[in-house]
């Protein structure tokens, strides 16, 4: 599962920003999702290169949490195709997918409170044939939970819940790696532990999309940045532009502010 | 874990028993083991070979309620139809072994008998986790097809419902299912009583060991990691749905293995194994006994088990109303189960001390009668009612 | 809802019988029409007191069946030990049972709020006394009263058994109105919905799930009364509206009232015509094996189904 | 099997001090197993909870009401009898716990047990394996030959016989039968079409309702329809007495006949009146029976039970043989179980207060009883009148199959069914 690293993708990512020269990791093709009358995700064209970290932001309701689901195959969408490195996605499981190299990050934590920091992170391991001790270590350093090995998950603070849920998706060793607000609830120095993990993992040759209403946050990891807006793509583009656009401003920002 | 002197191999063994996912790992739970062990075995010695005959029927039920520990207490899918399983066997193995006769056909019975089981397990499993039922439509829909069984069954009186030469009987059953023997013609055991007893006991601990060794393989985590979170696994690359299917179709060949004993137990099979009375059961034993602990599954049923003939014995007819009323404080005052329990105060008590163990015990105890009066409208009204399972939990 | 019972009861026999011979004339099988409302009925009824606690409450209640029986037993002592007058006592039985479902939610279901399982042992636990209970003070049976209002004119077929659909339908349209239209009904939604949120904007949430408790018990024990007078009162006679009322909610899905409408509708239809046409035995296998499918094809039940289709139809317009 | 059976016994038998004083604080007093005791120890089974309630309690207490009787005046052969009385809940696992029990720890010199013929054939592989003597008391569809059991309830035969000759006589020859989905009701209506035919009638609807089964509109409707001459209802279990009350409500007043209705489980008691208008049923027993002996019967049951609902046929059943077992007992002079039931197979008659359906005897070489049959008639008031009686013998394993368990058949130990020896069963 381990894959080749593209040494350009981590120098020039914002190289993607222009949409068109990138080679694309993850695309979709009027991607719909319909609840009964309403549509959550409407006819989304949408695609994410190689090596980039993409942030989604919106309002609420906008639609991202429905695309994500759609992505990681939580829900079948009503029309569209979805394509990750090539692969038709609407043929694959869930699971499927993850063998594919997607990895995810559920909203709220998505974590066995039952079990250890370290019996959580042996359920992804125990799947491959990797070297579970190894990379057992490096995670939880790289989590900075070592310490925390032995402790039943319940009794993390919510920070470092998040983080090792990230760390349960990181043991696969995706190539793409989903966020569903990984610092919502965290406090300030929390969020840099996670934006630099999220850097290191980036650095490492980890392609992320990102959603996240910390504005603060995203531009602390995330150059390109896509806007969603009642189920279809508001617009996209570098994080500046983003921030000047006066109908995101209106919609979403104001919002917020 | 295990002794350090023992042989490599067992040694390996040993490790592979023990693990986060069983709640005794220790040496004094495994010398505590032994001895109860040792004292199981003697028991025919010691009380004769009735009550020997007696207890085989517990021990039988408790692979069914071993069944159902798995699929329920470490998978999370409460099968409300380990029963159908259990019952689809013992009438397979009365079907085959009356019609091929002798020993041998018993000995052939067993494994066809077990083969059905998992069959029809495997089927409605396949029907059901990768039809999308979840939660509790699952236990709604194996308690239909449970009832279905026991309606369909129940009508089969007429003489066009016979397999072979053996009549299916409708409300009245199959009677005259021969002792449980092994072997051929002329050179096989035939096993009753203490000979009996003994049989069971060494599939129970068989089985018992070898769920042990699966709760505490990497698959076991799978299994547990389903119960917790199943989204989250099936993020984590696992397909959830097989392993769901795979331990569904597991525990109904456990249960089916019950069910071959349970029919040569009473050398009888009827509908009312499909009941709606039986199929709750199971339920009872293992929530009482401790549904994440597979030992406590075991203990819960022989506990329930000899309660419930006691009480019949002793009780007359207030038998029914003090199972209920047993039942019922038990879940309230017990949540996790009688073992978990047990083993809870052990951990407790060993990190405060008995004393000072005592004095919290008291105070968590004063808390909580104060808690449910309140609740009740007694004293102050305003205070939210604490969810009962956590406050003792250390 | 009961005490129309009365009225309706005197006058409708007349005028059915009218429609009914009119309908049979020109080719419609009514027997089988009035075995289908018959069906139907017992199947709603069934079903309604569990399906308003599991779906508002997310509790199985395995006692559903001697709530039923406790519905029975208090009409057929009114009418027989204390002489009330049917109508009176049919009201009584289902309030008796609202007040004992109201003390068992206060005392026991209430701690039991998010652990379904347990919730379903303690209430099987519960069942046991009351049959029990019921058996050792009430002996094995109770003399029973007889079924009001004949036969159906011109057929063979009780008159009181057809007008229970009508019964069905007024406690539907009475709990859609309860649940929708008053402000307990609101604030109860509120609570299932999200208690934490409807806390804070001050609903008594405890009250809340005791009402709702009550209720469904309460409807759980009019079913008994209403069918106190054709069936036969024993203590175990509510084992007999158990598996109906299950299937019932799990193929009604997850919207409580329409589903049971649906899955009572669906349900008694088949039940009713593979009756008439192979018995009583492939009737009860046909109902079961159509809870199967349907659970297997709509995992949301006739509900989801329902939901479906409406939506189709809101895109064509 | 039989070698572990000895070994069963023998280590029973060494072992029974320590076992029995181990229990004894299990079993709440209920005594050690030695057999060599002062008393005559009884096993009586019969379920005081559960479905079969209703019928099996009022067996319980006429066992109970027979076995005071003896005692207080002076037990059998002056020995007091011991009553081992569990309630095995209707449960027929609980049955086969039970049965073990009684026989294995309490070693009772006999065993009554059992309503339905589930539980009948639930325990007979025990009672055969320990060969125990067993009274199954209730009336069944008839054919068991088995060395251990002794069969003292009406059968299928002996009360289809009685009834069914009178419906045809009175109301006509066109027959529709239905009959609970399960063996006994199945067999019953093999029954009535051979009796039918012998009588030159013919059963030209059958419908068999599920046991679960309360609801009847179908049944009736289909009823209604075909228009016979009358109905054989043989109809069990809580469930189907809904259909007395449908039926009435829906207007059907076709004569019916039945071998099930109102003797168990007084539904003419229970329901209000019509439900059981015009239904006759052919019993060996029903409470109003207008006898001095009966009457006198009665008011002892209901002195000793003021809160009892009714005295059915199988209570008496359960009375008249513990008579039958003490008169057995005094005969061979001992409790041993093959002497008393060789004493038992040289016939044995049961008269006087004894058997308050009339005198009656026992037909030793097919260990089944000759009764006094009678036609009892319910009208729309529910009162019981007497309609037809005469002593009705078993005849199906008697002549018919030609059994003999006090000679060349004493080790049978199966069942025989009608379909097995005539034509117009089973079709």
């Amino acid at each position: 599962m381990s894959t080749p690293q593209d040494p350009n993708v981590r120098e020039q990512p914002a190289v993607a920003a222009t949409g068109t020269s990138r080679e694309a990791i993850l695309s979709t093709k009027g991607l719909t999702k319909k609840f009964g009358g309403l549509t959550a995700v409407d006819s989304v064209d949408f695609t994410v290169d190689k090596g980039e970290i993409r942030c989604l932001i919106g309002p609420n309701g906008a639609g991202k949490s429905t695309l994500l689901e759609l992505i990681t195959g939580q829900l079948s969408p009503t029309d569209g195709d979805m394509y990750f490195d090539g692969i038709d996605l609407s043929d694959l499981e869930p699971h499927e997918r993850m063998d594919a190299g997607i990895s995810v990050k559920f909203q709220s934590p998505h974590i066995y409170e039952s079990l250890t920091v370290e019996q959580n992170l042996r359920v992804p391991l125990n799947r491959t044939d990797r070297d579970i001790d190894v990379v057992l270590e490096r995670t939880l350093d790289r989590i900075a939970l070592a310490e925390k090995a032995d402790e039943p998950a319940s009794d993390l603070s919510h920070g470092e819940k998040q983080r090792l849920e990230i760390g349960m998706a990181v043991t696969l060793d995706p190539t793409f790696m989903i966020l569903d607000e990984p610092v919502a609830g965290m406090s300030v120095d929390e969020t840099d532990d996670i934006a630099e993990l999220i850097r290191s993992l980036h650095d490492d040759g980890m392609t992320f999309l990102v959603v996240e209403h910390d504005m603060e946050f995203v531009r602390k990891i995330s150059e390109q940045v896509t806007v969603l807006n009642q189920g279809s793509v508001l617009t996209q583009g570098p994080i500046e532009e983003i921030e000047a656009d006066e109908e995101v401003r209106r919609i979403y920002l104001g919002e917020n502010a | 874990m295990m002794d350090v002197t023992l042989p490599p191999r067992l040694k390996r063994i040993g490790n592979k028993l023990n693990g986060p996912n069983t709640l005794g790992n220790s040496r004094a739970f495994w010398a505590a083991f032994a001895v109860g062990m040792i004292v199981m075995v003697a028991y025919p010695l010691v009380r004769g070979s009735y009550a020997a005959g007696q207890f085989s029927l517990f021990l039988a039920y408790g692979l069914l309620a071993l069944s159902l520990s798995l699929i329920w207490g470490y998978t999370g899918i409460l099968s409300f139809g380990q029963v159908a399983f259990f019952g689809i066997s013992g009438y397979t193995y009365a079907i085959v072994s009356l019609n091929l006769g002798g020993p041998l056909g018993q000995t052939v019975a067993l494994p066809v008998a077990i083969a059905a089981a998992t069959l029809s397990a495997f089927v409605l499993g396949y029907f059901m986790f990768y039809g999308g039922v979840q939660d509790v439509y699952v236990a709604i829909l194996t308690l239909v097809v449970t009832l279905v069984l026991e309606t369909f069954m129940a009508q089969t009186a007429g003489s066009e419902w016979s397999i072979g030469t053996v009549a299916l009987g409708g409300f009245n059953g199959i009677p005259g299912i021969r002792n449980f023997a092994l072997g051929v013609e002329g050179a096989s055991i035939s096993l009753s009583g203490s000979g009996f007893y003994w049989f069971v006991l060494g599939i129970l601990l068989l089985a018992y060991l070898g769920a042990r060794v699966l709760v505490n393989s990497k698959y076991g985590y799978a299994l547990v990691a389903i119960r917790e979170d199943a989204e989250r696994t099936a993020m984590l690359g696992y397909n959830v749905k097989r392993v769901k299917l795979a331990v569904f179709t597991l525990s109904g060949a456990l249960a089916g293995l019950g069910g071959v004993l349970y029919a040569t137990w009473g050398n009888y099979m009827d509908p009312s194994v499909f009941s709606l009375v039986f199929a709750t059961i199971p339920i009872v034993w293992v929530t009482l006994g401790g549904r994440e602990s597979l030992l406590g599954a075991i203990v819960g049923t022989v506990i329930i088990e000899r309660l419930r003939l006691w009480f019949s014995v002793n009780a007359s007819e207030f038998a029914i109303v003090f199972v209920g009323v047993i039942l019922m404080t038990t879940v309230l005052l017990v949540p996790r189960g009688i073992l978990p329990g047990i083993k809870d105060s052990y951990v407790f008590f060993s990190k405060h001390g008995i004393r000072d163990g005592l004095e919290r015990g008291r105070a968590t105890i004063q808390t909580r009668i104060r808690a449910w009066l309140e609740s009740l409208g007694v004293g102050q009204s305003d205070t939210e009612t604490p969810p009962s399972s956590e406050v003792v939990r250390e | 809802m009961t005490s129309g019972l009365g009225a309706t009861g005197l006058l409708t026999p007349l005028f059915i019988g009218d429609v009914l011979g009119g309908l049979d004339s020109i080719g419609v099988p009514v027997t089988q029409l009035l075995q289908m409302a018959d069906s139907i009925a017992f199947i709603i009824l069934a079903a309604i007191g569990l399906t308003v606690i599991f779906g508002m409450m997310g509790v199985i209640n395995l006692a559903h069946g001697e709530f039923i029986m406790m519905g029975a037993y208090i009409t057929t002592l009114s009418v027989n030990v204390v002489g009330l007058p049917l109508p009176v006592a049919m009201i009584l039985g289902a309030l008796g049972t609202a007040a004992f479902g109201a003390i068992i939610e206060r005392t026991i279901v209430r701690r039991l709020y998010g652990r379904l399982l347990d919730s379903m042992i303690v209430t099987f636990g519960l069942g046991l006394i009351l049959t029990q209970g019921t058996r050792i003070i009430f002996g094995n049976s109770l003399q029973s009263i007889g079924t009001p209002f004949g036969n159906v004119p011109g057929y063979t077929y009780s008159a009181y058994r057809v007008l229970l659909l009508f019964a069905a339908i007024a406690v539907l349209g009475g709990a859609y109105l309860v649940f929708t239209r008053t402000e307990f009904g609101i604030q109860a939604r509120a609570t299932i919905q999200d208690a934490e949120t409807a806390r804070t904007m001050g609903v008594d949430t405890d009250r809340m799930y005791t009402v709702t408790f009550a209720i469904g018990s309460g409807l759980a024990g009019l079913t008994g009364a209403l069918y106190a007078p054709s069936a036969t009162i024993v203590p175990g006679m509510g084992q007999s509206f158990l598996v109906e009322s299950f299937v019932t909610v799990v193929t009604g899905g997850s919207t409580v009232l329409l589903g049971t409408t649906l899955a009572g509708g669906v349900l008694g239809t088949i039940d009713a015509i593979f009756s008439n046409l192979y018995g009583n035995f492939i009737g009860q296998i046909a109902l079961l094996i159509t809870a199967i499918i349907v659970i297997r094809l709509l995992p949301d039940g006739l509900t989801g189904l329902a939901h479906t289709i409406r939506d189709k139809l809101g895109e064509r317009q | 099997m039989s070698d572990n059976h000895v070994s069963r016994r023998s280590v029973l038998a060494t072992g029974a001090a320590g076992v029995g004083a181990a229990l004894a604080g299990c079993s709440g007093g209920g005594g050690g197993g030695d057999s060599g005791s002062d008393t005559i120890k009884i096993g009586v089974l019969e379920d005081r909870s559960g479905n079969f309630s209703l019928v099996g309690t009022p067996k319980w207490r006429a066992s109970k009401l027979a076995i005071e009787e003896i005692n207080d005046n002076g037990g059998i052969m002056g020995q007091q009898i011991e009553l081992f009385d569990p309630d095995p809940q209707s449960d027929n696992q609980r049955y086969q716990q039970l049965t073990e029990r009684l026989i294995q720890q309490e070693d009772v010199d006999a065993l009554w047990a059992g309503y339905s013929s589930a539980t009948r054939e639930a325990i007979r592989p025990i009672i055969d394996r320990e060969d125990q003597l067993y009274f199954y008391t209730t009336q069944y569809e008839g054919g068991v030959a088995d060395k251990n059991v002794f069969c003292m309830g009406s059968t299928a035969r002996q009360q289809l016989g009685s009834v069914v000759p009178y419906m045809i006589e009175n109301f006509g020859t066109d027959i529709y039968t239905i009959a609970a989905d399960y063996n006994f009701g199945q067999l019953s209506a093999d029954w009535v079409k051979v009796i039918a035919q012998e009588n030159g009638a013919s059963v030209n609807n059958e419908e068999f309702i599920p046991l679960s089964n309360q609801n009847f509109g179908s049944t009736i409707s289909n009823i209604q329809e075909a228009d016979p001459d009358f109905v054989m209802a043989i109809l069990v279990g809580n469930n189907h007495s809904s259909f007395w009350n449908q039926r009435t409500s829906a207007g059907l007043d076709i004569p019916m006949g039945t071998s099930t209705v109102m003797a168990q489980s007084y539904q003419h008691k229970r329901l209000e009146a019509p439900a059981l208008a015009d239904v006759y049923g052919g019993f060996n027993y029903m409470e109003e029976i207008p006898t001095d002996r009966n009457e006198d019967y009665v008011s002892r049951y209901y002195d000793r039970f003021p809160d009892a609902g009714y005295a059915n046929q199988e209570s008496v059943n359960n009375y008249f043989s513990m008579y039958m077992y003490k008169d057995a007992v005094e005969a061979a002079g001992t409790t041993d179980q093959q002497a008393v039931r060789e004493e038992l197979e040289g016939g044995m008659e049961v008269t006087g207060d004894q058997s308050p359906e009339g005198d009656i005897s026992l037909q030793g070489p097919v260990h089944h009883m000759t009764h006094n049959m009678r036609v009892m008639k319910c009208d729309a008031d529910h009162n019981i009148t007497v309609e037809d009686e005469r002593m009705i013998p078993e005849q199906f394993l008697s002549e018919t199959v030609g059994i003999d368990l006090s000679g060349e058949d004493s080790e049978l130990e199966r069942q025989f069914t009608p379909t097995e020896y005539y034509d117009a069963a089973g079709e």
